[in-house]
């Protein structure tokens, strides 16, 4: 059975629609890969100029078919990752993104011109829409001037692929597309997490220290397929579809909605082979459909 | 508190005392829940546990024969590269780790006492192939009426494993002993930093990488969640 | 066992905290009434000024945790609202809300005005969130300038309770909260469903005919927490909580997060006894943990 | 095909041809899956089922002494006040509603003529037990050759349940025939409006209200959502 299942986006040209989400996969270098032929790339875990601590535990709270996450971007800082992963990066068979975040338009292009020509940094995701740092993040996300501002100061200091991670939390995803894919963005990925909130009732308070986290996993994946999709149908640029996605199915939704690829981020925790059965099964659906290539199959995308 | 056992040949060849390993099934929870190896016996691994909420429960209602997905061993256990003697204190639960730190150990020459300790005698465990048991109750129920912590004898290595009251007890007696620590985990494999653990010298390390076991006073008991269900119930 | 579960909300002093939500109780007469004594009150199927048929089949789909819908407000408009079912209301000994809906600021006041003062309606909920009518609902509850004028529309033309029913997609919920506060509304409720997608892999498009649907069911309660919290500290006057409530304590950490009361409705249809359920658990917990009545049940709402 | 029994007596007792019962049970789907009765026997009801998705695998997978909650009967069955002849159509798995029917119908004095249409021999479904009965399959491997409807008799009441594009023949055939029509459902008991079926007079009904049940010349069957699992592989 031979599909092609390449895919072209934003500057980069992958061997499988199939990436591993921001914050679910570490660097890269924590757990053994199994079956990386099936991994069309990597993005890494947040990372901001300086090390970051993060917020104190707990961290994460289940939810019905999801969970809850306030890690607030815990990480070492662009020097340590320098230092420590992208050299192994650069051996690497499949692209990683590193995914950027900044507490300023400025710092997030400083952020930039620092890993720019890196060897084993293929490309950026910018973080406008982590929804768990008081500053930055949702702010960013929620404005389009803001959004667009980031962009900017990025894609001013780089020629690798931009990409771009909108947030859920607007009322209007359309205009946060457009304004990011006028100020240069190659690429965008919808959605981040929801804020979502879990008390407990012993303690009559948030059972998350940071008292809000940012909701994934099965349960958002209707509302992050109609998210990818408005986002689609907005721009001309490939949006990359991220929400839930457990099953080869739930990808071919995010695909037929017009996506030109997707990430799998909670689903890797409970089944380490997650990317390589969704993988295997969007493969085996263009097979059984009769499709020869990714490229084969309808989108479902009016521009009404 | 029941014991469960799992037919997981790789697993049990190569765990050692501290390790645990993430349980998953279908239908189930979102997330896998991690549990302690309590022992293993050639093809099999044991955990023990109580029901404190949804995960525990549906592990108890299993049948013979049903099947769940088991990975590991995950995390860094006990480090038993020492001669001499060694003390296992755990509170209720936390008596987990404690049989096969007790085999690593003899394993190693080391003379193992255990001491258990539980809030009344009945929620106290029953192993006891050591070269000493002492058992402490908080009723006085069973054994010294009292602290498992301060029911212990000195010894040259300290194993921990229980409520965080306890842990803090132990770093305050023990700063070297090392201390099993359980906290909520997104992935057991160390790539979402969910498992936070709350260092002195500032910072986290994370529960199912650098842990589960810790130097006792390397780690801010104070600031460790007080309300998780294990810590809790322990 | 004796605790004091009466709720005085918005103008109306219920017996219990928990309510019937809007569209997932019809109009109280299709099911014979199991165990009323726990309804603290019901709110009535959306309806127009005029009849409605509603969008074609498939009208819902299951998700994980959750179903989508797109009824699209069938209804059969006032004139028979008031013929076969407020003589009904005006025989039960719970307040029925009337759930209005509109396509100008003006209709939603003829229609409060038209059921003002009749026998069996206790009061209404703007709903200005309904995701699935393409003219009004969306629009008004995304606007704070829109929200007020359909409040004010209503508040003008009635002295009975005006309760008004948030929209989950925007991005700050706060400024609507307090622009319907400020135009009068005597409550609040959130939150409505979140807009979201489903696709048939068969067909290639998505499996409601309307393309969208309300996401409604436990997998929506941490994000509905969170909204239902941020309105309640942003407003003065009560918040009603709903969304994804199964069981009671579900309903209980809406009422810790600052909630007066709060709705359940899709979980009536798997647990016809769901209501009863609820609030037998709410009243076991507070005596349970020795309080005398459900106002004293702590509330973790700091003002910041 | 596959037969499941469920006690549950109150609905045993009560049920009539065509009304359904709306099953939900703990670890399962969010929504409860609506079943026609198929038989009722003291205090068993009887429901017919294939595999098609989540709902109908899980039942399938269930044990001897397993529990679902079972709601009904629910909806409105045939109306059998009529003296003479009655045909029974189904198709593949229509033939749900009709031993009850047959059972009713007989009860009223009606002569019952069966017609069990399927695509092939092997998915035809045995029941027998009327005054006549005709097969029929699509390749001719049992009994006629060709649809259910070309191959039934008139009769004084006709009632059908199967694919949709069978209830669009019998409605063509026969416009006062009662049909019995699937749809998704939310509540099963007229809250929801999630059950829609298309009217020919424009609008809808509820298929759990006013249904299951129609008369095939009202409804639109063209308007019917034709990939509904059941309507598909039945
Ligand atoms: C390394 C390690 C080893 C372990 N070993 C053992 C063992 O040997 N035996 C054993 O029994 N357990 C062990 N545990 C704990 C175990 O993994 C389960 O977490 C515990 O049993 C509860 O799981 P549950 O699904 O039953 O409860 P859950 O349903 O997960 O929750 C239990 C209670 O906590 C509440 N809760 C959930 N999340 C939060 C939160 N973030 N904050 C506050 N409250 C919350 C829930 O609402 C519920 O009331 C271990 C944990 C770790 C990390
Ligand atoms: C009155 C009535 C009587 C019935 N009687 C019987 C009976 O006697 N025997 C019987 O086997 N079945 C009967 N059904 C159908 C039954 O209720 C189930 O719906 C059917 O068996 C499928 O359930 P499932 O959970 O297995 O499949 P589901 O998991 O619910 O879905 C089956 C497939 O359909 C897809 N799907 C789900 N929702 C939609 C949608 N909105 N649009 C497009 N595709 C969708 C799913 O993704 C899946 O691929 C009856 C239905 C009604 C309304
Ligand atoms: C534990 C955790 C950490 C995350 N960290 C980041 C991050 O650092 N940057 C980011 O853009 N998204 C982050 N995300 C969001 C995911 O990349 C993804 O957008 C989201 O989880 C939805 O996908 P999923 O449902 O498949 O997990 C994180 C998610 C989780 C669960
Ligand atoms: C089938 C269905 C119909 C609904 N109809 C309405 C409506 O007419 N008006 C309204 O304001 N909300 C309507 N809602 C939203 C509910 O009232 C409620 O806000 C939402 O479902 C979240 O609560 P839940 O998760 O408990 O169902 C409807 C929800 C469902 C599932
Ligand atoms: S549980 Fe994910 S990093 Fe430890
Ligand atoms: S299924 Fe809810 S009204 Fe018919």
């Amino acid at each position: 059975m031979t599909v092609d299942m390449s895919a072209q986006i934003g500057g980069l040209l992958l061997r499988g629609p199939v990436l591993a989400a921001s914050g679910t996969f570490g660097y890269g270098t924590e757990v053994p890969l199994l079956e990386r032929r099936a991994l069309g790339g990597m993005v890494s875990k947040g990372i901001f100029l300086r090390p970051r601590e993060g917020t104190p535990p707990p961290r994460i709270v289940e939810t019905p078919s999801g969970m809850l996450n306030a890690i607030g971007l815990q990480g070492p800082g662009v020097e340590a990752l320098l230092r420590e992963y992208t050299p192994k990066w650069a051996e690497w068979d499949f692209p990683v993104l590193v995914n950027i975040n900044g507490e300023t338009a400025a710092e997030y292009g400083e952020l930039a011109a620092r890993l720019d020509g890196v060897p084993g940094v293929a490309g950026f995701e910018i973080n406008i829409s982590c929804p768990n740092v008081e500053q930055g993040g949702l702010y960013f996300g929620n404005d389009p001037h803001a959004a667009a501002a980031v962009t900017e100061s990025v894609r001013k200091r780089t020629n690798l692929p931009v990409w771009v991670k909108l947030t859920p939390m607007v009322s209007d995803i359309g205009v946060i597309a457009r304004a990011v894919e006028s100020a240069g963005a190659d690429a965008l990925c919808a959605i981040n997490t929801f804020v979502g909130m879990s008390i407990d009732l012993n303690a009559y308070r948030p059972r998350l220290s940071f008292r809000t986290g940012g909701l994934s996993g099965p349960a958002i994946r209707p509302l992050a397929l109609h998210l990818a999709h408005q986002a689609a149908r907005a721009v001309r640029i490939p949006v990359i579809g991220v929400g839930g996605i457990t099953r080869a199915e739930d990808a071919l939704e995010f695909l037929v909605a017009g996506c030109s690829a997707v990430q799998v981020g909670t689903a890797t925790f409970v089944n380490p082979r997650a990317i390589a059965e969704v993988h295997d099964g969007i493969a085996a659906h263009l097979h059984a459909k009769g499709f020869s290539s990714l490229a084969e199959l309808p989108r479902y995308l009016p521009r009404d | 508190m029941f014991v469960l056992t799992l037919r997981a040949p790789q697993v049990a060849s190569t765990v050692r005392a501290g390790q645990f390993v993430n349980l998953g099934w279908t239908p189930g929870p979102l997330l896998r829940r991690p549990f302690s190896v309590y022992r293993s016996l050639d093809e099999d691994v044991e955990i023990v546990l109580k029901a404190v909420g949804s995960g525990t429960a549906a592990l108890l209602a299993m049948e013979m024969g049903d099947r769940v997905s088991c990975l590991g061993p995950l995390g860094r256990g006990f480090d038993l590269a020492r001669a001499g003697t060694v003390v296992l204190v755990s509170g209720g639960l936390g008596v987990a780790p404690m049989p096969l730190a007790a085999r690593d150990a003899r394993a190693a020459g080391l003379r193992v006492t255990w001491v258990h300790g539980a809030r009344t005698a009945d929620e106290l465990c029953g192993e006891a192939d050591g070269d000493g048991v002492v058992w402490a109750t908080d009723d006085g129920s069973r054994g010294v009426r009292g602290t498992a912590v301060a029911a212990a004898p000195d010894a040259d290595v300290v194993l921990a494993c229980g409520p965080n009251r306890m842990l803090a007890a132990v770093a305050e007696r023990w700063p070297d002993a090392q201390v099993a620590v359980e906290t909520y985990m997104g992935c057991g494999t160390g790539v979402c930093l969910g498992c936070a653990v709350p260092l002195k010298r500032g910072g986290y390390d994370r529960s199912c990488k650098e842990g589960p076991v810790f130097r006792a006073r390397d780690i801010d008991c104070a600031a460790l969640p007080s309300h998780l269900p294990y810590a809790v119930t322990a």
